[in-house]
């Protein structure tokens, strides 16, 4: 690779988890560019989710680095990195069931996030206006009111979307957006998905083929916790690598 | 539910129910009971304290403490020190060998007051003890656990563990302490008697003032935004984590606050009572404490305050008449509540009692009816029927 | 504070002291075991722990006053007999509670620690209406409470012995049961996966009562062993719940080699403590210590390090 | 309820007076004692007490659940015998005694709770109750506030002398003096080993143990001093240092559940207490304690109480009697229970002597109150209100009970604030 590391929103080199010996994921590397949109795929057990938990704090790395915008995260707490602006997305829906729409929405808003900011938040016109506009863009804002149990599956994954957008981070991780959707819900998503994703980088695991087709700007290939394959999704799909363990079947 | 999503103090239906609870506490306890009754149900109230943190803990944040009788423990035995050295001056012990140090200090030849003693002869000092030593405690240990995101049943049984520590070493440093009996004998406050009837029924509107204080306290924190983030945490605290908040420091304060409210209580408690002893501070009550909460329902300040009343009133009733039934009365309480109604009072009011009167006075009432929430996360209870009758008695 | 004393006594005593940790240690992985069971691998905390622990300590009493009254040839070993059935009875109560009580709160662990409280509560009422409100005097057989002289100075206690070897014994039943057994091979997968496991075809209801009966069984045994050493009354179970908790705690949940070296980092620690300070002292610093380390640790000694 | 508003006959002050002179006179335990016309309620009761014209009322104030239950039940039971053996023979000042019983549930804020219950609400005539000193420390600012009067029965630390109790136990010099100049002088025992568990009576006892045997018995010393927490139950690393310092005796005043673990622990050690190498010595267990241990655990150490079940007198055959005809003839009866007894007498023998239940005479009349008819022996209030009594010395054997070895010729004088050992 020779393109200049400081354009790369994300820099992820030689990174390694082990638990208990077993190696998920082993001397990873690979950079994100401002606005691509990359897709992670790979079997089930490749250390995808895994790659994702420890870019975002979840899971500690063993060794390795993961830089965004020169910050190295491995260093950082979950909150701290969110706030340095990556956003996560999980595979299930996590929202916050026993609150509202709004509340759910309100509470990713990127201000009074201290305890006592929080405690003196107050819920003024500004804060209201973008609520109504985010909720808006994922098709909630009939629901605001709504408690988030209430939700359809479909409609939770987009509250939770929305959640991440309200944020507006500049590194957006989703992990499976679109599983457990139906046809007619994942359309609709891939569409705010190809919204979103406009201005900002953004990593994504998914198996759907059609839909990685539609939103990838490159493609990772993980196997075994390395890289497999990494490139455009033509190149990919027709590496004969890729296809034995992975797409072949 | 408002269109216009202002996040209010209370709602109309909020006002009501905390309008209630302050005629119960402020005027028909007080007129429906002797001064005695009133005194016990100023001790009842002073553990309700406790309650209230434990539903801002463990029903809005999920973390359940087992030890909130060290924090109880804390800020009564901070005003016992100050109540006893008023107690000790040197014309009221002049037959000890040391007089003006607190009389079970000489009977362990201690000689001297020792040193952490000395500011507690100051009230202003020791008003703000009664809060800040509780504070500084909690702090400590929820920084050192939910840093390192100890929690549910590890939490439990660690604070459980601190309160077995505390009671050992309370009662292992007698001279310093009181030991297993105390720091008992507590006559005056600044002069004024605290065991005469009418101070003691001035003690009671205290405790029954700063009670209100810190209902609206928590019911402040409710309402805010800390309030909505505590019930995230509680369902869904990776979310909440990769929403960029730091957890761990939401859980210190509202462990703090908790604390804080514990600690009020139990200087109240000594206060009213006349005496602090180990045996508030110890497992047993703090895990009674836990029970208030439950049954007033663990997501309800104000059914926290009603289950402490409830309780309390039972166990005082039955083991006047039917020692032996108490013991299996509150068991078989502790597994009802956690089996039948996880909701305690306050769910009982949301759930059954009011969506029937709702639907006796629909009609009436302006509008359609709102569904009933599943789980009361904010509407408060009315005062229950047992806690009435108490009242009337 | 060894000054003035031979070396042949210093020995002896340090070989004694020695027992005494092993004595204890045994002691708590006794009181643990069936803990560490139910905990580790249902995610239950059982505040009755101490109670079930009681009412084995009640079976042997009745033991040991019918073996009294109707066969006073074989009293001497009337003591393995009450083993078994204080095994059994906590086991079936233990079984009767999981049905009642603790399947219904499978998903709320915080739940199941309050309503064990209130049967723990409930049992200790029972046992004062049944048994009075005294202490009862569980008369022991007289081979069991002498000491074996090893030399001139170093003696050993019986029941003591006895009880390590009780712990041993139980320690290895466990064991095989766990990695040996189909019920033990159910037990972790259930633990792992219960809805995988179901789905297998294990039937996870009858596993979960088996589970919790041999965890309360087993208190019911350490029960049964500890009217040797300790008081059997109505809130006797009570002196020993937070001993136990915190070793279960410390060894890591859901790994019982880690309850047993957690028995044996604390029960050493306390025992060396108390033997150069004050009991009461060294009891404090010991569970200080255990917090502590809790606080910095607190997954516990021997817990894996898993992934999410 | 007392009709207290009843109006005062005229001249009645003066029959009071002439009443309360032959109640002085009157033999405490004249047979079918005193009739009630002869004391007309509003001149005996002139407070407002549960006093009616054929009832007084009283309060018992025990622990009944709780940890504390185990001990407390024989002290309810001794003073619920003597309120029915007072009322057979016709009451006091005849009216029949009626007891309202008060759950103190082993917690000490409870105990102050009901015992305002008792004298505020049911203005009862006299309390027994309390066992531990915490309950005694929760509960007498409230005797003292509410002027009632406490019948406490327990051996305790001493260390208080309040105008509203009479201490019908021994306070700690009455118990610990006595048995250790015996110890020294018949068994020539010179080295001490004290042990204890963690809490004010232990500790105190022991304080004033260390402070005789070291500045009043000649040529002995206290080789070791241990406390354990309340409920501990391992005892090895102790017994192995008492096994490596080799005292002439182990004092003990470990108690509760504790109690037995130590001694079950101490025999199986090989201390055997029956081989009296070391000498084991305690003033914390009594016949009532043994039941929990077991006789065979305990047979051989030596206890120091003033009485003892198998005391050989008249009025313990009868007590004893008394005793396991009302309650079973499996019961014991241990030194606190007997102490227990005395309290509905004492507060009889003084009610009789002033002629009146207000708490102010009785309090007058209680010192110098004798009680020939105590199961122990005889025993007089002091000035103090605490007992004069003896010190006895007994040897437990295997079936539970004590064979009593020693006893102090003469009563011993009560004193709460000993100089010398403080």
């Amino acid at each position: 690779m020779s393109i200049h590391q400081t354009s790369f929103v994300l820099s992820v080199e030689d990174l390694t988890v082990s638990f208990d010996g077993f190696k998920a994921v082993d001397g990873l590397t690979f950079y994100v560019e401002p606005n691509e949109c990359r897709v992670m795929i790979g079997p089930n057990g490749a250390g995808k989710t895994t790659v994702l938990d420890l870019i975002c704090g979840r899971t500690r790395a063993t060794s390795g680095s993961v830089r965004f915008k020169d910050q190295e995260l491995l260093t950082m707490r979950e909150d701290q990195i969110v706030l340095a602006g990556v956003g996560r997305k999980f595979q299930t829906p996590s929202v916050y069931e026993d609150l509202s729409v709004f509340e759910n929405l309100e509470l990713s808003y990127p201000r009074g996030h201290s305890v006592f900011g929080s405690l003196f938040f107050r819920r003024d016109a500004e804060v209201k206006a973008r609520i109504e506009e985010i909720a808006e863009t994922i098709f909630l804002a009939d629901l605001l009111d709504e408690k988030a149990a209430f939700l359809s599956h479909g409609q939770k994954q987009w509250l939770e979307i929305g959640m991440l957008l309200i944020q507006d981070p500049e590194l957006l991780m989703l992990d499976e957006p679109v599983a457990g959707m139906s046809v007619a819900e994942r359309k609709k998503t891939a569409e705010l998905l190809n919204r979103i994703i406009d201005h900002r980088s953004v990593i994504v695991i998914e198996h759907d083929m059609g839909f990685v087709e539609d939103i990838a700007t490159r493609v990772t290939v993980l196997h075994q916790g390395k890289t497999l394959s990494e490139g455009k999704m033509d190149k990919v799909k027709n590496d004969p690598k890729v296809i034995e363990v992975y797409l072949g079947h | 539910m408002q269109s216009d999503r202002k996040t209010r103090f209370l709602t109309r239906e909020e006002a009501i129910y905390f309008g209630l609870l302050a005629a119960v506490i402020f005027l028909i306890l007080p007129m429906a009971l002797d001064s005695f009754r009133l005194n016990l149900f100023g001790k009842y109230l002073s553990y309700a304290f406790v309650a209230i943190g434990l539903v801002l803990c463990w029903g809005a944040g999920g973390i359940l403490s087992l030890g909130q009788g060290v924090f109880f423990g804390l800020g009564g035995y901070a005003m016992a020190m100050f109540l006893k050295l008023e107690a000790s001056t040197p014309e009221a012990t002049a037959i000890q060998s040391t007089p003006g140090i607190p009389d079970f200090m000489d009977w362990n030849q201690v000689t001297a007051l020792p040193w952490w003693w000395e500011p507690f002869n100051s009230l202003a000092f020791t008003l703000v003890a009664v809060v800040a030593v509780p504070v500084a405690f909690a702090f400590i240990i929820g920084v050192a656990m939910f840093r390192r995101r100890v929690g549910g049943v590890y939490f439990a049984i660690i604070t459980q563990a601190i309160a077995a520590i505390l009671t050992i070493l309370i009662i292992g440093q007698q001279g310093f302490t009181g030991g297993v009996n105390g720091i008992t004998d507590l006559r005056t406050l600044k002069g004024w008697d605290i065991r005469s009837d009418e101070a003691k029924e001035i003690l009671y509107f205290v405790n029954a003032g700063l009670l209100f204080a810190c209902l609206f306290a928590a019911q402040y924190v409710r309402r805010s935004k800390l309030g909505r983030l505590l019930i995230a945490m509680r369902d869904q605290e990776d979310r909440v984590r990769f929403s960029g908040y730091d957890v761990a420091s939401f859980k210190v304060f509202v462990f703090c606050l908790g604390a804080a409210f514990a600690g009020i209580g139990g200087a109240m408690f000594t206060l009213q009572v006349g005496f602090m002893s180990p045996t508030l501070v110890g497992i047993v009550p703090s895990i009674e404490m836990v029970i208030f909460a439950a049954v007033g329902g663990r997501l309800s300040i104000l059914g926290a305050v009603y289950g402490t009343l409830l309780v309390n009133w039972a166990k005082t009733t039955l083991s006047e008449s039917f020692p032996e039934l108490w013991l299996l009365g509150l068991g078989a309480l502790f597994i009802a509540v956690v089996m039948f109604f996880p909701n305690g009072l306050a769910g009982l009011w949301s759930e059954q009692v009011r969506p029937r009167l709702r639907k006796l006075f629909a009609g009436r009432g302006a509008g359609a009816t709102p569904p009933a929430a599943p789980v009361p996360a904010n509407s408060a209870s009315a005062p229950d029927r047992p806690a009435a009758k108490a009242a009337a008695e | 504070m060894f000054a003035g004393y031979s070396a042949g006594e210093l020995t002896a005593i340090f070989a004694m002291q020695g027992f005494a940790g092993l004595i204890l240690f045994s002691v708590f992985v006794l009181m643990a075991l069936g803990l560490a069971i139910i905990f580790g691998q249902m995610g239950v905390i059982n505040m009755a722990h101490g109670e079930f622990m009681i009412l084995g300590a009640y079976v042997t009493y009745l033991v040991s006053n019918a073996f009294a009254t109707h066969l006073p040839d074989l009293f001497s070993i009337y003591f393995f007999v009450a083993m078994v059935l204080a095994f059994l009875a906590s086991g079936a109560l233990g079984m009767l509670v999981e049905w009642g009580l603790i399947r219904h709160l499978y998903r709320r662990p915080l739940d199941t620690l309050l309503a064990t409280w209130g049967l723990s509560l409930i049992l200790q009422q029972i046992y004062r209406s049944v048994f009075g409100a005294r202490e009862v005097g569980v008369t022991i057989p007289n081979w069991m409470m002498g000491s074996l002289p090893l030399t001139d100075m170093i003696e050993v206690p019986i029941n003591g012995l006895f009880v390590m070897v009780l712990a041993v014994g139980i320690s290895v039943s466990i064991y095989a049961l766990m990695f040996r057994s189909r019920w033990g091979q159910q037990v972790r997968a259930i633990n792992q996966n219960r809805v995988m496991a179901g789905a297998v075809g294990i039937n996870t209801e009858r596993t979960d009562r088996l589970t919790f009966g041999i965890g309360c069984g087993i208190a019911g045994v350490a029960g049964s062993a500890f009217t040797m050493i300790g008081s059997t009354g109505p809130t006797s179970g009570q002196l020993y719940i937070v001993d136990t908790f915190l070793v279960v705690v410390f060894g890591g949940a859901g790994s019982l080699l880690g309850t047993i070296a957690s028995a044996f980092t604390i029960s050493q620690a306390q025992s060396v403590l108390e033997f150069f300070l004050s009991g009461s002292m060294a009891k404090v610093i010991t569970l200080l210590v255990v917090v502590g380390i809790l606080m910095l640790r607190p997954q516990g000694l021997f817990a894996l390090k898993l992934r999410k | 309820m007392t009709d207290f508003s009843k109006p005062t006959m005229p001249g009645m002050s003066r029959r009071a007076v002439l009443a309360g002179g032959a109640a002085l006179t009157a033999s405490l335990f004249a047979p079918r004692g005193l009739r009630a016309q002869d004391f007309p309620t509003a001149a005996v009761n002139t407070t407002g007490l549960a006093v009616t014209d054929s009832t007084v009322t009283i309060g018992i104030l025990h622990s009944v659940t709780g940890t504390m239950a185990i001990s407390e039940t024989g002290s309810v039971q001794a003073e619920k015998l003597a309120i029915e053996q007072i009322n057979a023979m016709g009451g006091v000042l005849g009216r029949k005694i009626q007891f309202i019983q008060e759950d103190g549930a082993s917690d000490w804020p409870t105990f102050a709770e009901k015992a305002r219950k008792l004298l505020v609400n049911d203005k009862v005539a006299s309390v027994m109750g309390c066992w531990t000193s915490a309950s005694r420390k929760a509960v007498l600012p409230v005797f003292e506030q509410h002027n009632g009067m406490l019948y406490y029965p327990t051996f305790y630390e001493g260390l208080e002398q309040s105008p509203n109790v009479i201490y019908t136990g021994q306070e700690a010099t009455q118990q610990i003096i006595a048995g250790l100049d015996w110890v020294n002088q018949t068994k020539g025992a010179k080295s001490f080993y004290l042990l204890g568990s963690d809490y004010i009576w232990p500790r105190t006892s022991n304080k004033i143990a260390r402070k005789h045997i070291e500045n009043f018995m000649e040529g002995c010393e206290v080789v070791g001093e241990e406390y354990y927490p309340l409920g501990h139950t391992q005892f090895n690393s102790v017994i192995n240092k008492i096994k490596l310092r080799k005292p002439d005796v182990i004092y003990a005043i470990v108690v509760g559940g504790s109690n037995v673990a130590f001694y079950k622990q101490l025999k199986a050690a090989g201390i055997d207490p029956t081989k009296e190498s070391p000498i084991v010595l305690t003033i914390s267990v009594t016949e009532d304690e043994i039941r929990g241990i077991g006789g065979e655990n305990v047979e051989g150490s030596y206890a120091c109480m003033k009485y003892f079940q198998s005391l050989d007198n008249p009025n313990n055959i009868a007590f004893v009697d008394a005793f396991k005809k009302m309650w079973g003839a499996d019961m014991v009866i241990g030194d606190v229970t007997q102490a227990a007894y005395l309290g509905p007498w004492l507060w009889k023998a003084a009610v009789e002597k002033a002629g009146s239940f207000d708490i102010d005479k009785v309090r007058e009349a209680s010192p110098g109150i004798e009680l020939p008819t105590a199961p122990e022996g005889y025993v007089k209030i002091h000035e103090n209100h605490h007992l004069w009594s003896k010190t006895r010395v007994g040897r437990a054997r295997a079936d539970g009970q004590y064979d009593v070895v020693f006893e102090t010729a003469d009563l011993v004088e009560p004193d709460p604030f000993p100089e010398g050992y403080q």
